[in-house]
């Protein structure tokens, strides 16, 4: 009884160690961003502050400069929004129309298409700026937030697929042959059946296409324009100062910042993501 | 109405301040100014943003360019023609001939400077140099005999941070100390294979790796900012870095002479860095209007004064006074104006001045790979020719 | 109408099938065909040859980068699925305080590397961070200074991307513990078997499924690790930590050497195909559940 | 006009060929049971019916109409499925309906239809719970109630009652046969428990590799199966299959056990005509009794028996089984549940011979 | 001395108690049967016996050891599970030594172990096989094979045979029954299927929503149910249960039964004492017969009837079932396969008066 309490405390242990691991790089930046400059540059890194102060988170949501403007990264967060809310939804529509069709309506050549769509998801984003900018120019998508949209929503297409496909593969085909028999049809299954059924995938869904889309950088700078940049390229405007002076507390608070949207849902809605997530892509 | 749209990397701090100067300016003239910053990888995220904007047909009317990158651009898109408002205001008289030739596309003017960097300094904290009866050293020679005591008394000689350009800095410095003018332009400018081979450039790799011993054990990712720090802090006595590290140094209330000494590196010449803007050719009479009175502030004379004043930098224009400005920029200038006359007024390759970003890239990563390897001097030099006519 | 009916999944699919055709398949065959040209700051359309494949694996930064992707991959991939294992199988013991540490753990992937990119390399530099640390706390000979040593440099890189990644794998495991079947595990129980071998033996090797499904996150993960080096090192010291990706973005972007990045990326793609088809082959064969 | 008539069709996955040439033909009113083992086609051709598979080549014709091209929605059908398959987000009253709203039903009419089929199967108090809500009876009637407001000319049930526990199963069979009799219904039921097989069906079709076995009244495959699969397919426990020697001997045969321990048991039967050396001799469990007096061995006219050794012994309420060993199988006798017999003891049993069933040991047709 | 000995056992989760002070004890080579509708706590009971769940308070006696505190793995039983819970990465072979090899068995021992244990169930061909690749039966099979080599005090067998089909269910079933007597094996066996309760135990317990209703033999179970839930879950077609009025008469007792179409059924029940004035008749449908000649309405001594009306007729083979409407409640009868009985029409039927049980409708106890 005993040695088993002491095995409980050494696995307990552990994982606070780990926990401590996991939550230095938070520590840091939270220190760092309640600290003044002056203390930075004399003080160590990852001492605790000797004196609290949040002019720095002040600074860096309202009145830091990114370029010429002085407000701070409050003006791009609407941009974000305005970009990542209707991009993941239309996302998550459009996988869940494809899961469906993939998982219930199959028809000769659709895994290999599926197996396209997926492959889709593993190429490097790099490789498309460049005919991706030709593309958006010719669609008079260039420099807009509906042009973000539209690139998020194509890159998002194969994860959404895959969730949304591995989801309804595990709802049993006599679901729809009911439905199909009651004199429903392709939309009207989709949307009286399986959508109200889907709302664990969906949050999977909104949750990995939110995390990916608000943390974007290079789509973000690449096509967006003067105006519609989104909170990440601002965030790396304040942050990066090529020869200038640099003030880490308000980069580092500018950081947090601009990592609140995707903190909070992790916090917030995590455990429906890994029960989701799990539903049906992994059977034991 | 003329509008104009910047794509620039000048994001934040005394960067941003700066340029807020110009569309201050642009503003009263009556322009609208429309503001693209993309900050990060000194520049390169910019670059990214432009190649993005000219596929897609849509290019900002006047973009953050600057040495040959100017007329590679040319070469692939053309830019804008801005002849008229040069010769109208006389350019040609005010820039120093090697400066007019980086703004200028097959004869055509197509780009404004804003100013000169003098990537050739040295910085040195004063207390310290005092303390321990040191000189500025005017040759290597004295570098590193000062270095050698300076580590003997338990203060690191070079602050330095180890990233690819900050390498690349300090080896063009010691590039034309070592070698002179003649020589750098032929190795860095020209990429002469002799130069490139020569047994100057063994010792150039010899003298780096010298160098790297006089760097603290920490100084791998360390921004230069840091390193500038350390000077300011005391814990280093030296830092080679252009001359933006007076920024950070006047930010923290240091003064020059008396808290931080500047001077060029050892040996002869100026190494340069010219910050301009280029003209990208764009639709509309609004936009060039704009593209015409903003070639024209730029260089107009209270820009130039104001903005290099909050940069630390130096007018590109030799007919600004410099009354205002400090002691370390009234020695820039005048090391400019000579040196412009005897021809060791020269590009910096470490910051796209002299070669294209092919070229300069291959340099770089051999440069790097050497100052954080054991790599031999030899192997070097071979590695260094052999990557220069491979990215030809 | 009734062909309209008969159709209607495929003309749903027709769009993204559209998309997906153009978007990756057009743009992949885009870059093979520019890597194939002497294209350099801008794409250019005429074809000359392979030169640029010969210019890339002569290229020792290319060498370098390669290797490092497969010690990095390797590491990367092998330590958080043991991390994320052992994670997993302790929170499994009815722990107290399991919905906030499985938070903790998972909250890393909720962020993007350019935001911790700087707090970690403070965190890793020996003259700020842990080193720094310990040694103040009387441990005078303490040494952690990977970050500055160029071939160690590389695996600062991998305990960064640990620290993002392996909470999730953590997650998946801990979904896949918990979907066993309870009965198997009181069979063992009743069979006399001890909670280790119960997990050696019984548990673990039922989820190889889920193993799969980690190792193919984690190798995308891995391939398309970017970010992380951007923020960490920006593939120093000198270029010890340069990663296809990377140096791909660097000669696209800041090199201004078109074909040479689009060569790398093709390189790049075929690793990922080789990756992917084993799994995708897996995943779509046709199973016998429910 | 049958109502339900299928000609020749046939229905191939791919390659594999999973029914082949189906000949059904049923009246309005028929219920036709589909028994057959796991695998056999049963789902399939129900499903081909239900046009939600499609077939290969052949015609089905419901009510008189040719409806090979026809979507499920437009064949008059309604279909029961074995996992209810009852729309998990969708209130009882809203499963039923659902199908009228989809028609255009009008609101009144589906209240009125719903009231009156929620009233037959009593899950009117259910009518506003979600199907998570509800336990396996109660989700079955909620499917039947689904099928049964399309009053369609062709009830498909698939295995409706697999997933209910053995005593829910008898009381809802046997509400489905009382629905079946007040409806007048016509219904193809899919099941591979032949007790619901001969309970349930006016027909009974058996099944084996997607191959007719047999057609014929639940009365008929019981007593006189068209082969050993069917013999041993139907009825619980199945009836048992001997191995034995037939020799002609006139206008009778004498047919030869083996036995355990001792000599072969030997009887006469008087009708068996025509039978090759080897046979196997079928006979159900019910139609082997104790022996009583002076019917053991060799067999009187009708009934023939001997000692033979009980295995087991298994009381089961009404009945006690006894299992001996005959011709190197076990057989099992269906006795009353008074009986004294004993495990491990000898004990007299006797056929009813004027019910036993010869099989050709070779392909297991039927020789009498 | 007991093999298994349970004394005021008690099981709580959190608040919610959910077994109420079970008392039971049994003795070597007993087969011991618990039986219950779903969630009575079966299987928290069987967990309980076996020490995967703690108990609340009370104590387990296994072979005269008090295990109460002890670990599965010493308290010297064997389990078998409902879904088998074979391990499924291992061969079968493996799955059958695995618990021989971690708790040190030297190889030649488990080989020898498994050999036996192999050809007594039959598996020898699938010692290689993975158990994805064996069919449910086979499963079984191994399942049984990893409880048998452990050679235990006890077996457990939790609803072993429930993911079986039909008729594999019953060949399975004769099996478990031969085990358990060439072994003498104590065993405790959870089901909540009524026939394997009586075809297998040798005691059988009721339990329902925690509370053990009745302890007894197979036989005593079936024809004396302790209450009116005993007599309805044993026994399938289910006991009928029909609404009666008492009148004492003298030493005998005047039942009478409501009945469709017609006036009341009455007859004479000359054992029946003290019982009040509304009682609940059981009856199974085997006592139900075929009413001949003069046995009508008044009743003679054994049997009495009359006629009732036929409302569903349900041959099954051996039987044939009859179901008619008495006291409001349907009634079964079980009658011979050659019966002449019609639906929807009138038939005599007879109860066997000597087979008649009589509950309280308030409690639902047994009055007689
Ligand atoms: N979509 C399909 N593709 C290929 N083969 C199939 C498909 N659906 C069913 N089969 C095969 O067809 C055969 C008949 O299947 P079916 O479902 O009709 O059997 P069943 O008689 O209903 O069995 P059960 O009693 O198990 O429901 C099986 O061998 C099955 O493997
Ligand atoms: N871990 C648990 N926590 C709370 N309640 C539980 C737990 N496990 C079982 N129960 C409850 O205990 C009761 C008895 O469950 P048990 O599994 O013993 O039933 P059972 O008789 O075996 O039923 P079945 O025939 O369905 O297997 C049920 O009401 C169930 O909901
Ligand atoms: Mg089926
Ligand atoms: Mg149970």
């Amino acid at each position: 009884m005993t040695t088993e309490k002491i095995l409980r405390w050494g696995l307990f242990a552990v994982l606070l160690l780990f926990a401590l691991f996991y939550l230095m790089p938070l520590f840091v930046m939270l220190t760092t961003s309640l600290k003044s400059l002056e203390e930075i540059r004399t003080g160590g890194l990852l001492s605790l502050p000797r004196q609290l102060t949040f002019q720095p988170w002040i600074e860096a949501w309202s009145s830091a400069c990114a370029g010429t403007q002085c407000e701070g990264l409050r003006p791009f967060f609407w941009n974000s929004i305005l970009m990542a809310v209707p991009a993941v939804l239309i996302s998550t529509m459009v996988g869940a129309i494809n899961g469906y069709v993939f998982a219930q309506w199959r028809f000769p050549g659709a895994n290999l298409f599926f197996a396209a769509i997926l492959f889709g998801c593993f190429i490097p984003f790099q490789v498309v700026l460049m005919p991706m900018a030709r593309m958006l120019g010719l669609m008079g998508l260039a420099g807009t937030i509906p042009g973000l949209i539209f690139v998020h929503v194509i890159y998002g297409i194969g994860f959404t697929t895959l969730f949304f496909r591995n989801y309804y593969v595990t709802i049993p085909q006599e679901l729809m042959r009911a439905a199909k028999v009651d004199g429903a049809g392709f939309f009207r299954i989709f949307f009286s059946i399986f959508l109200p059924l889907s709302l664990p995938i969906i949050t999977v869904s909104v949750i990995w296409q939110f995390t990916q889309i608000w943390n974007d950088f290079l789509f973000g700078v690449s096509f967006s324009g003067a105006g519609s940049q989104p909170v990440t390229v601002a965030l790396n405007n304040i942050v990066n100062s090529t020869t200038g002076v640099k003030a880490y507390n308000v980069d580092m608070a500018a950081a947090i910042i601009a990592a609140l949207p995707t903190l909070f849902v992790y916090v917030v809605a995590g455990k429906y993501f890994i029960r989701g997530l799990t539903a049906g892509s992994v059977k034991g | 109405e003329p509008t104009a749209e910047v794509l620039h990397w000048w994001t934040s701090g005394s960067e941003a301040k700066s340029i807020a100067v110009l569309q201050e300016e642009f503003k009263e003239n009556g322009g609208t100014w429309t503001d693209m910053p993309v900050a990060g990888g000194g520049g390169d995220a910019a670059m990214t943003a432009l190649r993005a904007r000219v596929l897609a047909g849509n290019a900002p009317s006047a973009v953050q360019l600057k040495g040959p990158a100017i007329q590679e651009w040319y070469e692939e898109t053309g830019l804008a023609d801005i002849s008229a408002v040069a010769e109208e205001n006389g350019w040609a008289d005010v820039l120093p001939a090697q400066i007019a030739d980086h703004m200028k596309c097959e004869g055509q003017w197509c780009a404004a400077p804003v100013n000169v960097h003098r990537v050739n300094w040295i910085w040195g904290n004063k207390q310290i140099l005092d303390e321990n009866g040191i000189e500025m050293p005017s040759t290597w020679e004295e570098f590193n005999a000062a270095a050698d005591k300076l580590q003997e008394a338990g203060i690191t000689p070079l602050a330095h941070g180890g990233q690819a350009w900050q390498d690349a800095t300090v080896f063009e410095t010691v590039v034309l100390g070592l070698g002179g003018p003649e020589f750098y332009k032929a190795a860095l400018v020209d990429l002469d294979q002799e130069a490139l081979k020569s047994d100057t450039m063994k010792e150039v790799f010899d003298e780096m790796r010298v160098l790297r011993g006089y760097v603290d054990d920490n100084f791998s990712g360390r921004d230069w900012n840091l390193a500038t720090a350390m000077v300011m802090n005391g814990e280093a006595a030296f830092q080679i870095m252009g001359d933006w590290a007076k920024g950070e140094f006047l930010a923290a209330g240091k003064q020059p002479g008396t808290d931080f000494v500047c001077a060029p590196t050892p040996g002869e010449g100026f190494l340069y860095n010219v910050d301009s803007f280029a003209f990208f050719n764009v639709d509309g009479d609004d936009k060039q209007q704009g593209q015409a009175l903003l070639a024209e502030l730029i260089m107009g004379p209270n820009f130039q004064k104001v903005f290099n004043m909050n940069k630390g930098s130096i007018p590109a224009r030799t007919d600004v006074p410099l009354d205002d400005f400090d002691d370390c920029a009234k020695a820039s200038n005048e090391d400019m104006q000579a040196d412009s006359e005897d021809g060791s007024l020269l590009p910096s390759f470490a910051h796209g001045m002299a070669l294209r970003g092919a070229q300069a890239g291959a340099i770089t990563d051999v440069v790097t790979a050497h100052f954080n390897s054991e790599m031999s001097s030899e192997d070097a030099v071979q590695q260094l020719a052999d990557a220069v006519a491979a990215s030809m | 109408m009734e062909w309209l009916e008969r159709n209607v999944p495929k003309l749903v699919l027709a769009p993204s099938f559209v998309a997906i055709l153009v978007f990756v398949y057009g743009f992949i065959g885009w870059t093979a065909w520019v890597s194939l040209t002497k294209s350099k700051l801008m794409p250019r359309y005429e074809i000359d040859g392979i030169s640029q494949y010969t210019r890339l694996f002569a290229s020792p930064r290319w060498d370098v980068a390669m290797n490092n992707l497969f010690i990095f991959g390797a590491l990367f991939i092998l330590l958080s699925m043991v991390i994320g294992l052992v994670l997993a199988i302790f929170l499994d013991q009815k722990i107290r305080s399991e919905g906030v540490l499985r938070t903790i753990y998972l909250y890393p992937m909720a962020l993007s590397l350019i935001v911790t990119g700087t707090a970690w390399k403070w965190i890793l530099n020996p003259g700020l961070g842990i080193q720094e640390m310990v040694r103040g706390w009387g441990f005078t000979g303490f040494t952690f200074d990977w970050l500055i040593r160029p071939e160690m440099a590389i695996y600062t890189v991998v305990i960064a991307a640990i620290w993002q990644a392996s909470g999730f794998v953590m997650a998946l495991f801990l979904a896949g513990l918990r979907s066993v079947d309870t009965e198997i595990i009181r069979a063992a129980q009743v069979d006399g078997i001890p909670t280790h071998r119960i997990y050696s033996a019984i548990i673990i090797p039922t989820m190889a499924p889920i193993f799969l499904s980690a190792f193919i996150v984690l190798a995308h993960l891995a391939i398309k690790a970017f970010d992380l080096v951007i923020a960490l090192t920006n593939g120093g010291p000198g270029y010890a930590t340069d990663l296809p990706a990377t140096y791909m973005y660097a000669m696209a972007f800041s090199r201004g050497d078109l074909g040479q990045a689009a060569a790398s990326a093709m390189i790049m793609m075929m690793v990922i195909f080789a990756i992917v088809v084993p799994y995708l082959y897996s995943e779509l064969r046709p199973r016998r559940d429910h | 006009m049958p109502i339900l008539d299928i000609e020749h069709l046939q229905k191939s996955y791919g390659d594999t060929k999973i029914l082949h040439d189906i000949n059904i033909s049923i009246d309005e009113g028929d219920f036709l049971v589909l028994v057959g083992p796991s695998g056999c086609g049963k789902s399939t051709l129900l499903n081909c019916i239900a046009g939600l598979e499609p077939i290969s080549s052949g015609t089905v014709r419901i009510g008189g109409r040719d409806v090979t091209g026809v979507t499920p929605k437009d064949r008059d059908i309604a279909m029961v499925f074995q996992s209810y398959a009852l729309y998990p987000t969708m209130s009882v009253a809203r499963n039923i309906t659902f199908g009228m709203q989809v028609r255009g039903v009008d609101k009144a009419t589906q209240q009125e239809k719903l009231a009156e089929v929620a009233r037959q199967l009593q899950i009117e108090p259910l009518l506003n719970r979600k199907p998570g809500q509800l336990s396996g009876g109660q989700r079955q009637r909620v499917a039947m109630g689904r099928a049964l407001v399309r009053d369609p000319k062709l009830f498909l049930f698939d295995e409706p009652l697999s997933n209910l526990d053995a005593k829910l199963r008898v009381s809802m069979r046997t509400e489905i046969k009382k629905l079946h009799q007040d409806l007048n219904a016509s219904i193809v039921y899919v099941t591979h428990d032949q007790i619901e097989a001969m309970t349930l069906a006016t027909k009974i079709i058996v099944m084996k590799g997607g191959v007719i076995q047999q057609i014929g009244t639940p009365a008929e495959i019981y007593s006189r199966p068209a082969n050993m699969f069917v013999a041993d397919f139907m009825g619980s426990p199945a009836m048992n299959l001997i191995p034995a020697r037939a020799h002609s001997e006139g206008s009778s045969t004498r047919i030869e056990i083996e036995r355990d321990g001792t000599s072969p048991l030997i009887f006469i039967d008087p009708t068996a005509r025509d039978l090759p050396a080897e046979i196997v001799l079928g006979v159900r469990p019910e139609d082997i009794h104790e022996a009583t007096g002076a019917t053991h061995l060799p067999g009187s006219a009708e009934n023939a028996g001997g000692e033979v050794f009980i295995e087991v012994v298994e009381p089961a309420g009404a009945d006690t089984f006894a299992v001996t060993n005959l011709g190197g199988k076990p057989v099992t006798a269906r006795l009353r549940a008074e009986t004294a017999v004993q495990p491990k003891e000898m004990f007299p049993l006797a056929f009813d011979l004027s019910k036993l069933s010869y099989f050709s040991p070779e392909d297991g047709s039927r020789l009498n």
